[in-house]
């Protein structure tokens, strides 16, 4: 049977979905944790890529600068919790929604006062190859990328698997009042989650500046994606996000091949509602 | 003259949890049915089946004649059923008078019809000098009352109500008690849940006991007190 | 319900008075645009407001109302046929996608509304019925009425303003009726409001309908204004959160609150952007989105709700 | 926050003063309106573009000669040398916007001629608006062919459009296989799904057909995304000899690295935007070498007119430091070319510069354009331009096409991705 690109298009699917995965994945611990949609959420992947590329202005490698920016971001994550967030959890709902929003319409006009609209990306990255395996051609920034994902992915388990903390975590996501009673301080659980989803985000930032570039109003294309990748796998699991995002890669790149790259994003979409009208709460999420 | 409430065999599962597993229940009309059992043995998930809430996996709920398992909750509502919550569920943006008239509009659909629907009843469960008063503002006391005050607005039948005497300081229990015969006086059925045995006893005049998702039980009050298998499931196992 | 009325005619007076007096296009072309976001957040409002129920896919039925009229002109039908069928096809999509979505809460169902306006979008750029990506550009025709064109902005502020007092209006029986009340409920709890009766599906289902008729003939009013439709300015998302933020800047599920986000968002997005974006750099932005910020932080009731309470507590101290 | 402050102060001295007081044009200045995107998306190119008009505006009115139609003049002979005025006008980008100030400009300044407005999409409403009224509406840039094929009366483009560009495009691959003994047959067709993408896409293939190639994909990619794999998979499957592409930076240059990455070593022609961009040599280092784009402009041809390294130092000292481009050229341009029209005119009425506007007839050398001239047809569109054709040779953008303006012969063909 001649299988033509097949191969080489499940291939190129599955490590969009890598990437997805890994913007998505601290969209959903911030979200687990306590039913925040940080709408901003493309906005610090923006900014971890503003960070990346002056890091390789200064002559370091995405790949080197990856732990900083993670660490940045953490911090950053967790301040803005501290500062923002927290008096948002205090009104309705629609509070936090518009919130974040209204963060992500601030950071955007902040990074077009600082940086200009200007496109922008790091020049002489390691990586910039690809590696052949019979017809199929994988780019390195795209494996090194899959790979960023799933150790993070396999990192940010074990700590909410089998960490204290992570537990301490994970019982204030399931009930917070009863994680009051326990003893858990839910202002740190929450600032924690909030570090803990920017830092996810900014390696992801790191990562992604290998084969991509930066504007001010990067955030949209990829944020737009990592909410359906959430809310498909199911909002707060990480393994959903990570299923979601292998789906949506592969359905967004089969889809572009065998039916148009115009309409490749329809069925990504139709997928979405499909399964959140079947399983309202995501494939891997909870009720 | 059939009763006007008739469960049976009610089963209810989530995934492998048997919350429900051979619930049955009987409701005389007009009189007062008791629903105790101790903790988690399934009352709520109870109520929740009867009123359409939640679907139950197996069973037979007959209501006024009809079959209503499975019917849509507002759908039930609307065939008479009202209900309170275990953990109460007002409308925290909307004052009492507010949320009452919600309930009233069930069977007034004008506004003019269904506030003053809302002004009575409100008066009759004695919240009347809270009327403006937000929901999220209330005492937990005064909070079940417009609770109560919702469903009675809505006219029903029968009145579920859950443990709506639950941290009721003696005080406000005792006139609690006063409003729950002034309700039967009207002629409405009442199904009640209650934690406290103590509690039903004086006023209800048939009690089903449920233990681990099973009726174990379904006669007088006097009984109930006496019948070995209620003590075993309220105090466990009789030492030998 | 009377002093809402009183305040009513008092801003249509206003209004009108204003605009005979300054005869300004840029001025009048502000109150135009506030009036229609107005309209807009109003429309939003009723779903998003008093039902809660998010939405951010908008621009879908603004699209409608807008396509509905350049197609019209288009093919030489009346402009009022357009806006017509504008309407009808933005109240027939918002029952085809409410049923199935309604059954979805909080974010699920937001994220379902991005999902399906952005299916339409794609859609539109790729339907040569509807030009494409090229859009529609209108034919001019001899000013008036019957061809809804005119060479002055008085009468786009008179229209406008027509159509604010009349979604002004509905909002008024709507928060003294039994969908008004219905709705409140449901937004404060679905659980709740079922167990008195309350099919929170059908009654978000007519309030949808009725908001995305309402944003569609904000949509045909604004097509004929700019005579050109295109989806990029349209449809796209952007659309539909500035429609959102309307509503949210000025309060959800009060009576005035889509108006005063409206002037403030037609004030900032067009006047002080103007002022101050001059570098292109972004200013705008940041003061804008500074201001969400604040306000979901510190007043997340919105404008109106802050208002209302000053209004409480004067009251109270007097 | 001073600004804020006076942006406060300003809008509520609007709202009380009522109309804002208009200038009224003095006895010896002609008024003409200028629609640019000063502020939002395309606020940086606004103003550079000002920055152009203001130069000519001030050649014109200036004593000192340049090989450049009218400069020198000392304003407009014919009409006592009065001098040009331009009003400036925010489309903030939007078409709407662009509507209002075009009324503006009209109905409270007197503009006796407009000139606008960059972007496609803000030309086409504001330019109505001119037509509403019977205004002459001069177009300096704006590239979509639909714009001169509206039957408008009053309305005037100097650029050529983008069918133009892409049959020189054509003109320029037809050259290349007579010169390097190439024989292309089937076009790979790439572009975004905007109005800029499609307008590309639809004249692309219709030429092609005419020329007898055939089109061995078409695929419209939605605009700023995010991976390009099945519409790089969709070209390579399609097997064909040359690829047409039409897409800003962040695309393009992501579609440069798909490309590597996937082996596509085909030639590529691009239709300027993205492949123009500073950004994209610094992007994308030596891997930008050997593409083919189109152009409108370069200032390394090989020159005609003299005066264009002058004019080029004068515009450098307004724009801090940077060349003159396409954009700011043919808005530059089109400043020259309506003080042609009026002092022709010998009158400020609209009817009377529409038809000297109408007559136009500018040689190429006088202009700081690589034109033939600047002459319109019915449809008001100058029909003496052309496009150039550029390729990035050592990391630098150098003219290829057409032979008489290049400053280098086109590298072809081209070495495979590993060899570059």
């Amino acid at each position: 049977m001649e299988l033509g690109p097949l191969p080489q298009l499940l291939v190129s699917g599955v490590l969009a979905g890598f990437v997805f995965a890994l913007i998505a994945m601290g969209l959903t611990l911030i979200f687990g944790v306590m039913d925040v949609v940080n709408f901003a959420h493309g906005e610090f992947l923006m900014i971890a890529m503003y960070l990346t590329l002056g890091f390789s202005l200064v002559g370091l490698q995405p790949v080197l600068a990856l732990p900083f920016v993670a660490l940045a971001l953490f911090l950053f994550g967790a301040f803005v919790y501290r500062i923002f967030v927290r008096r948002l959890l205090e009104g309705p709902p629609e509070a936090s929604i518009f919130g974040t929003f209204g963060l992500l319409v601030l950071l955007q006009g902040l990074a077009q006062f600082f940086f200009t609209s200007d496109v922008r990306s790091v020049n002489n990255a390691w990586f910039t190859g690809a590696v052949r395996l019979g017809p199929i051609r994988i780019g390195e920034p795209e494996l090194v990328a899959a790979l960023g994902a799933l150790v993070v992915a396999i990192v940010l388990y074990v700590f909410i698997e089998y960490t204290e903390t992570g537990r301490g975590m994970r019982a204030t996501s399931e009930d917070r009042i009863a994680a009051t009673l326990m003893g858990i301080d839910v202002q740190r659980m929450n600032a924690l989650a909030w570090g803990i989803g920017s830092a996810c985000v900014g390696a992801a930032g790191a990562l992604l500046m290998l084969t991509y570039q930066v504007y001010p109003r990067v955030g949209a294309e990829f944020a737009l994606t990592a909410f359906v990748v959430v809310a498909l796998g199911g909002f707060g699991s990480i393994q959903g996000a990570f299923v979601g995002a292998i789906l949506v890669g592969l359905v967004e790149v089969l889809g572009g091949f065998y039916i148009s790259p115009a309409v490749k994003l329809i069925p990504v979409y139709l997928l979405y509602l499909i399964v959140v009208l079947l399983r309202p709460q995501g494939l891997l999420g909870r009720r | 003259m059939s009763a006007l409430l008739d469960v049976e065999n009610l089963q209810k599962r989530f995934g492998s949890l048997r919350a429900l597993d051979g619930f049955s229940l009987t409701a005389e009309r007009g009189k007062l049915t008791g629903l105790i059992g101790p903790n988690g043995a399934g009352k709520t998930t109870a109520f929740a089946c009867i009123s359409g809430a939640t679907k139950p996996t197996a069973g037979k709920i007959v209501f006024d004649g009809g079959e209503i398992e499975g019917k849509p909750y507002h759908r039930v509502a609307r065939l008479g059923i009202a209900r309170t919550y275990q953990v109460v569920q007002t409308f925290a943006e909307m004052t009492v008078l507010e949320a009452v008239t919600v309930g009233a509009l069930m069977r007034h659909p004008r506004l003019s019809d269904a506030r003053a629907k809302a002004a009575d009843t409100i008066e009759f469960v004695g919240l009347g000098p809270k009327r403006d008063t937000l929901g999220k503002s209330l005492t937990i006391a005064d909070k079940k009352r417009l609770e109560v005050a919702r469903a009675l607005a809505t006219e029903p039948a029968l009145l579920l109500l859950d443990e709506v005497m639950a941290g009721l300081t003696p005080a406000e229990a005792q006139a609690a008690v006063a409003l729950l015969r002034e309700i039967l006086g009207r002629g409405i059925t009442i199904v009640m849940v209650e934690h406290v045995m103590e509690v039903l006893m004086p006023i209800a005049d048939h009690i089903v006991v449920l233990s681990a998702g099973k009726t174990i039980f379904s006669g007088t009050p006097h009984a109930a007190a006496n019948d070995p298998a209620v003590l075993e499931a309220y105090l466990g196992p009789p030492i030998t | 319900m009377r002093s809402g009325l009183v305040i009513l005619l008092v801003t249509c007076v206003a209004v009108a008075a204003f605009a005979l007096i300054v005869q300004n296009p840029f001025l009048l072309d502000l109150t135009f645009a506030a009036l229609l976001y107005a309209v807009l957040g109003q429309a939003w409002n009723w779903v998003s407001g008093y039902a809660g129920q998010v939405s951010f896919g908008h621009a879908l039925f603004f699209g409608c109302g807008a396509y509905g009229a350049a197609l019209a002109n288009w093919h030489h039908f009346s402009p009022w046929l357009g806006i017509a069928s504008g309407i009808v096809a933005a109240a027939a999509i918002a029952l085809a996608v409410g049923f199935p979505c309604f059954a979805l809460r909080g974010h699920y169902f937001s994220i379902a509304t991005i999902a399906v306006a952005a299916i339409g979008e794609i859609y539109v750029k790729n339907a040569d019925w509807l030009n494409g990506a090229v859009g529609i550009e209108f034919k001019l025709a001899s000013a008036g009425l019957g061809s809804l064109q005119f060479t002055s902005k008085l009468p786009w502020v008179f229209l406008a303003l027509a159509v604010f007092a009349l979604v002004q209006l509905a909002t008024i029986a709507l928060e003294n009726s039994r969908m008004g009340y219905y709705l409140r409920a449901i937004r404060a709890n679905q659980d709740a409001a079922a167990s008195v009766g309350v099919d929170a599906r059908a009654w978000e289902l007519r309030a949808l309908i009725a908001s995305a008729a309402a944003t569609a003939l904000a949509g045909s009013l604004y097509a004929q204004y700019t005579l050109v439709v295109e989806p990029e300015s349209i449809l796209a998302l952007p659309i539909s959160i500035s429609i959102a933020l309307v509503g949210v800047v000025g309060g959800l599920g009060q009576l005035w609150g889509p108006a005063l986000g409206a002037l403030t968002y037609a004030f900032l997005a067009k006047y002080v952007a103007a002022q101050l974006g001059g570098s292109g750099r972004g200013l705008d932005l940041v003061i804008y989105g500074g201001l969400i910020c604040l306000i979901a932080a510190l007043r997340p009731s919105g404008i109106a709700g802050y208002v209302r309470e000053l209004f409480a507590r004067r009251r109270l101290a007097g | 926050m001073k600004r804020l402050i006076a942006a406060l102060g300003a809008a509520l001295l609007l709202a009380t003063a009522g109309p804002v007081a208009s200038v009224q044009a003095a006895d010896k200045e002609i008024v003409i309106g200028s629609i640019l995107p000063l502020t939002g998306t395309f606020a940086q190119t606004g103003a550079l573009l000002k920055a152009g008009q203001e130069l000519a505006r001030d050649l014109i009115n200036g004593h000192v000669s340049y090989p450049v139609t009218m400069a020198g003049s000392d304003g407009i002979p014919s009409l006592g040398h009065a001098k040009i005025k331009l009003i400036f006008a925010d489309s903030q980008g939007r078409p709407d916007q662009a509507a209002t100030v075009a009324e503006q400009l009209i109905t409270q300044d007197h503009v006796v001629a407009i000139l606008g407005s960059y972007t496609s999409a803000t030309t086409q409403t504001a330019s109505l608006r001119a037509e509403q009224y019977k205004i002459p509406f001069l177009n300096p840039d704006s590239s979509n062919p639909q714009l001169t094929e509206r039957g408008l009366h009053w309305f005037f483009r100097i650029s050529p459009h983008d069918g133009t560009f892409t049959e020189n495009m054509f003109q320029f691959m037809a050259d290349l296989k007579k010169a390097k003994n190439w024989n292309p047959k089937r076009i790979a067709l790439v572009h975004e799904d905007t109005l800029f993408g499609k307008g590309f896409g639809d004249v692309t293939e219709e030429i092609a057909k005419r020329e007898g190639y055939t089109i061995a994909t078409h695929v419209a990619y939605p605009a700023n995304t995010s991976e390009v794999q099945s519409e790089v998979q969709k070209v390579k499957a399609s097997n064909p000899d040359v690829i047409f592409i039409a897409s800003y930076l962040s695309d393009s240059l992501l579609y440069m690295k798909t490309f590597k990455q996937q082996g596509v070593d085909i030639p590529i022609i691009a239709q300027d935007a993205g492949f123009v961009d500073p950004g994209f040599i610094a992007g994308l280092g030596k891997d930008a070498n050997y593409m083919f784009t189109r152009d409108t402009y370069a200032l390394n041809i090989k020159q005609r007119n003299l005066g264009v390294p002058l004019i080029n130092e004068l515009y450098k000292q307004r724009s801090g430091g940077k060349n003159l481009d396409g954009n700011v050229a043919r808005d530059f341009t089109a400043v020259t070319v309506i003080a042609d029209a009026i002092n022709r005119a010998k009158s400020t009425q609209p009817e009377a510069i529409r038809a000297a506007l109408a007559a136009t007839n500018i040689d190429g050398k006088r202009t700081v354009m690589p034109w033939k001239g600047i002459k319109f047809n019915d449809h008001g569109q100058n029909t003496e331009g052309a496009g150039l054709i550029l390729q990035i040779q050592d990391g630098q953008y150098q003219t290829v096409w057409p032979g008489f303006v290049a400053s280098k012969p086109p590298i072809f063909p081209i070495p495979a991705w590993d060899k570059r």
